[in-house]
């Protein structure tokens, strides 16, 4: 290519380049953005899968065993997510990542969403960083793309709305009314650990508000319980039992 | 713009407004229909369960009287135009579904099914690209009676009847169980469908109340 | 299916039928507004390539050969964007069309701005609603889908934009700029055509505006022109003479 | 989460939050420089064209010394991480592309072109994950200068200097030309693209009066 | 423009602007007595049933004192303004209503009327085009009284107090009845009626808490 | 609620939906005639001096066709609602007042004054208050004008009229100058008055233009 | 401009930019101390009310050193700047004041005035013109306690405390009294005030709760 | 809350009001003035050159009367309260010195520097902590002038004065190079200042027009 172009035909040869340039990226970027829809979906797909295990089998088993059915079945989902993120990978390779990085971010944050919602019924802990990443690396642990700090935290953000909806649902459980005290701890915590990251990230800040509106929810959801309790001097086991008795009777 | 593609223009836009002009009148008939229906309905709320069939009666003939706005409401919708033109009428339609479903509960304690909501409004299968009840319309409905039953639920213990919430409590968890296998978008069912747990919980706080104090006669031979 | 249903399972059952049906319309509605978007961004090179053609040619050669040669690019293209639309029109046909119209739309305004401008290089008049519609049909003349008036006439709208720049650009044209003479009358009508429609498309009325605007920038043009050649006792193929004779030289 | 996660998320925030205050404070540095350069580059519409080589001689060595940030930020960002930051100079970077072509345009006439003007800047080719510049960036620069241009064709007449436009005039319609060979979508650059065609405008006007004005002197053995 | 015209202008815009501020002075009176009235009100939740009849012995000259303030605005606006300047004051109104009406309801256990409301407010008919209470401003206050009664049936219950929810659930319950038969196209006034709803789902909770401990008579034969 | 009560609410209602919908049906005719108004003005931009007083023989007969809306308007609201109901038709009402002007501008290059404006429309002194032509109203209406006088300033001149410029000048910087003394406290009206600056400063600089190039007699001894 | 005219603005403007600099520095510096304050206070929905003077306890040091960062703001702030600079920390210092007064409430039950609260902040009288505490921020930090003392009269409840929301009542009920004496203004301040009726009534439904069950002893002689 | 400290936040919540109202009198009338002011100085743009005189001789009086403004608002304003206040006048004192600086350029030809803009204006130095001119209120003012000089050199063409114009475009060019090294962080005031680049190029458009017709002596030595 010439140095200074002085010609007419010198300057539209390297319009040329650049439009044809501009057309891969908009092109690419189109189907990135498709992609990232696909990935949105099938992880609200996930999230709807989770919470249907936990309601199917109401008080009928062990909520232990109900969570581990859920998570099981929501792994081969999230799969076919990875795999979705697998075939993106070539076209976010090296430091193309960072340009549509914007492009793939809302699909990216609902996966992470679904993801830890699975994670903590089967741990009851936050998924890790790190865990994130991994689960987004194929078989060898090379990452597809590296995961952004706002994204995670941001998918991070949005679990405790679904662990809300999970402890409003948990108090018509047998022996999963406890579980509502522990959801209750845990977005505690998490609400505590996100403040602390808040001044970093503007998005999170938003996001804050709706975990405090959710942690009201789950205080107010524990309360009822306790409230309910108290009146009665038995032993809360006993009150199940009485219950459950009437209503099959 | 030549004068033969604007005169085009203009007669397709006059149909358009005219047909709205109409429908919409239809729809306040509709509507007129639809509030005296919940208007009735909300008595339950303090008619002792003796007396439900009573107020039943009452409601069946306006339940009734809504066959004709669905018909008229058919006619008008040209062709294929279904989609087009719901939106005008699906509160109305919604709100008749749910006295419908109500008043079902009340006589049988079963579920309405969406084909039989369809019959008991007079909808009728070949109209189906003109007017139809839509699953989303039927499931709006559905809610609005929990939301009914809840209220129910508490007022019945209140009118001294403790039966009624142990039947809405079983019934209530079976709808909230056929919810929950639905995948929703972030729109209003969804938001709707959230608000049915507190619901759910109002209900059981209920049937605890009521199984502590024993006060619940045997059910075995009623369920 | 029964008509009242008693247990749970044929409530389940009856659930499970509508979130078949769910499943199936948003999978669709997904499906279509991708599609969508290919036909938004096939549009917006249709246009590009119109202006691109007009410029290339600058001056070289006569308006009218320069427009047909605009036109004979375009309808390739267009052609691409209609076999498109004759994908789609399963997924939309009969009743469903309206059902899924707002997320056909925005495709569909973009095709029709590109075809009308492509029309308008033509025919120098507005494309009807008939016309439009043929184009949107199969070999025998059958319809893909209806098309909405308010579809057409917010596509058209966004055409007096690319008007706007054709004029603006033709200023450096020899001969084409009699051509601002002639947008500046044709946009000054669609603007009063729109004027009757705004009361019944609320977002006609707001593109009124941006129509106004487009207007007010053709009409600067038409008297820069009038202004610079006043001066001059001349006719204005004189003048064009002189000026590229100078420029050349 | 845990401690080590949280830790773990620590060290990445700190390590980011200070390379963008360090990025920023070299963007400071660079952004003075290309102030100084546009500053002296708005000479030219008040330099007769006798004394533009030396006003192009007082620009040369901040151009060069612009070498220094382009390395600096080079040397700060992470590989692979291009595009996460380019934001932050973007503004810079395009100002001092455009200080360069215009220079070269006061010099030769001609194009300065993109790979010409990364090397001018100091840009290596190997930095590519790192610094680059964008064919965004370098079309924002040739849209700058030709803003300028027009200004300059203008301002050229009144200092008696009647070639000059002619110049300029065949310059940005090759140019033009080139721009309308681009796909742009609805964004800035499109914007500014459009904005193009009035300075088109303007410098044609400028050719026109001086033409009609028989004032050029004839041109046929320059150009 | 011809000084005439000029000046007719000018005439019109400045006795709008004087008189806008002798207004605003009124209704900040006006307001500070409402916020008395509301304040004196608030002590409801707290004082025993046995004490409301001092209370109210307290708000009642307050109330009489809103006379000099509807007699003060009734006299500022110019004969056939009342539409223009009514939104200046109307939140000051319907708190004064409000007041009113709760007082009513605490006294005798029933409704304040429209007329009655205007009356007790010194509004005399014959200021018809100046000042009136408007049929919107009455039923805003309305609503407001009952979003009140729903907390007072709360703070019935702590006070020990098992009765007055029970009245309050009555008189609410045939409030809304009469509310549904309205044709209420206003939207704020719509909205506000819908969070009605919440309210009574509130006192019913409250009379159900009462009715499912035995701490008041059975309410069966009552509703 | 007692059914008197009720009863009296809801006639206030309803007579007030009733009345809004029939002032709608008449602003609805009123905006069709000034659509048509606005429609047939909108042509001086296209239409040669010498052919102006043909189109506003076309506009006279509309213009005066308006007065029966006014009249209905008048007809229809009730004495001392004047305030209650203007919103509806001020939009027409400045459209009308609009025109007016317009046509009084391109007759006489004087400006129509207010009572004239009312008078052009068949607003009576007698209806003051049910239907009159405010200060506000009036000034929106000017400031409209001077927005087509700045656009027919630039048009003029590519029909080839030079002298069009010069007489919209003077009587645009007279009207400002009005404006200017005017105590303008309404936000809209004020920020609306802002922008006529850059109408001045068009017409400005089309009348530079005219001048520079002698296009027209000489303007240093007319202004 | 001439160099001396220059450089005078040029040295107001950079010594603004310098000490806006240095005082983000100190906000910054503040507004950790007082999300570690919130931060611990947070706790207290999950402490029973046996460890409350030990959490508290770990809170008196971090309050205590928030008179560093008050200080070193007023040595930052000019004489007479006090206005043009608060709104950069009076989030912060909102904070703080919401802590120490949290604090008092949960130590005494009693309320900290705002003499007190800035004397526990270490701001001096003297620094009036420099640093302060406005009747403004300290309104603002009472109602976020209040915000917060609603949600804790529930958690205390779930802790088994069914004493604190009767304590929590009288405090709140009396602070809201006091509010409602006040002549607020502001625009935000009144917003917020008229939302503590929300956190009065959560409070309320929680102290009937407990009333209601007999889980504390009864308040009917008590409020 | 106990009576005292509620009677401390009362007191210094009333005063503040009282301030407010008492300042915005002030700032009513000061701007009465500043308003005459642009209302005279908007005749420039119709005035020979030679009766400029006889302008700026209207003009200093109603200047002179600025000072009592000041005064007036520096007596007003608490000590140590500048910064809370100014936001009220500075839309009047910008338009103030707006019109002192456009007096001397028409004058002198020269700039009116900060201290003498305060001078002029009455402002006292040892009023610092209660009323001052502020660079930012100072430089927005001269970007005004700037517009309205870019206006006027076209209109002076329109009058036949082609000198004006060159000494427009000398004085405002050197302006903009102060500016261009003043370290503008503000946003509202970065924003004006990238706007004067219009005015700039539309004053070097007319100076273009008179020397390319010859109208003017050469530019090519002056420049
Ligand atoms: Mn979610
Ligand atoms: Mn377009």
């Amino acid at each position: 290519m010439s140095v200074v172009l002085n010609s007419r035909e010198s300057i539209l040869t390297t319009f040329n380049h650049f439009r044809e340039e501009l057309d891969d990226f908009h092109d690419t970027r189109e189907r990135l953005i498709k992609s990232s829809r696909d990935v949105t979906n099938l992880s609200k797909k996930v999230i709807f899968l989770i919470h249907r295990t936990l309601t199917e089998t109401l008080g009928q088993s062990d909520e232990k065993e109900t969570s581990l059915r859920a998570v099981s079945r929501a792994k081969g989902k999230l799969k076919e997510i990875q795999n979705l993120f697998a075939g993106m990978s070539e076209e976010i390779a090296g430091d193309r990542f960072w340009r549509y990085q914007k492009n793939v971010s809302p699909g990216l944050q609902e996966y992470i969403e679904a993801l830890s919602f699975a994670y903590y019924l089967q741990c009851q802990t936050m998924i890790s960083y790190e865990e994130v990443q991994k689960s987004l690396s194929d078989a060898d642990g090379n990452p597809y793309f590296p995961l952004p700090l706002d994204d995670y935290l941001l998918g991070l953000s949005d679990l405790t709305g679904e662990l809300m909806r999970y402890a409003i649902s948990s108090i018509s459980r047998r022996g999963g009314r406890s579980e509502a005290n522990e959801v209750c701890k845990f977005v505690r915590g998490c609400r505590a650990d996100f403040e602390a990251l808040t001044p970093y990230f503007r998005e999170l800040r938003k996001k804050q508000q709706v975990t405090s509106q959710s942690l009201e929810k789950i205080e107010d959801v524990a309360y009822a319980i306790t409230v309910r309790s108290s009146e009665y001097d038995l032993p809360p086991e006993l009150l199940d039992d009485i219950v459950e008795r009437t209503v099959l009777e | 713009m030549d004068a033969q593609n604007l005169d085009h223009i203009n007669q397709l836009l006059d149909k358009d407004v005219e047909l709205r002009e109409k429908i919409k009148d239809q729809v306040t008939e509709f509507d007129k229909k639809t509030r005296t229906l919940t208007g009735l309905l909300n008595r339950i709320h303090s008619t002792p369960s003796s007396q439900v069939p009573e107020l039943i009666a009452t409601v069946t003939p306006v339940l009734e009287s809504c066959k004709e706005s669905t018909a008229a409401l058919a006619a008008l919708t040209p062709p294929n135009q279904f989609w087009r033109w719901k939106d005008m009428w699906s509160v109305s339609l919604r709100n008749a579904v749910f006295a419908a479903a109500l008043v079902e509960f009340l006589r049988s304690g079963g579920l309405l099914s969406l084909p039989r909501a369809a019959e008991t409004l007079g909808i009728k299968d070949e109209w189906r690209d003109r007017f139809a009840l839509s699953a989303e319309d039927y499931l709006h409905a559905l809610i609005s009676m929990v939301n009914e039953l809840s209220r129910l639920a508490v007022n019945s213990v209140t009118m001294g009847d403790f039966e009624q919430p142990l039947k809405i409590s079983t019934f209530v968890k079976d709808l909230f169980a056929g919810f929950a296998m639905l995948n929703l978008k972030n729109d209003t069912l969804r938001r709707r469908y959230d608000s049915l747990k507190y619901d759910i919980k109002k209900i059981e706080e209920v049937v605890y109340d009521v199984s502590l104090r024993k006060l619940a006669p045997s059910q075995s031979n009623k369920m």
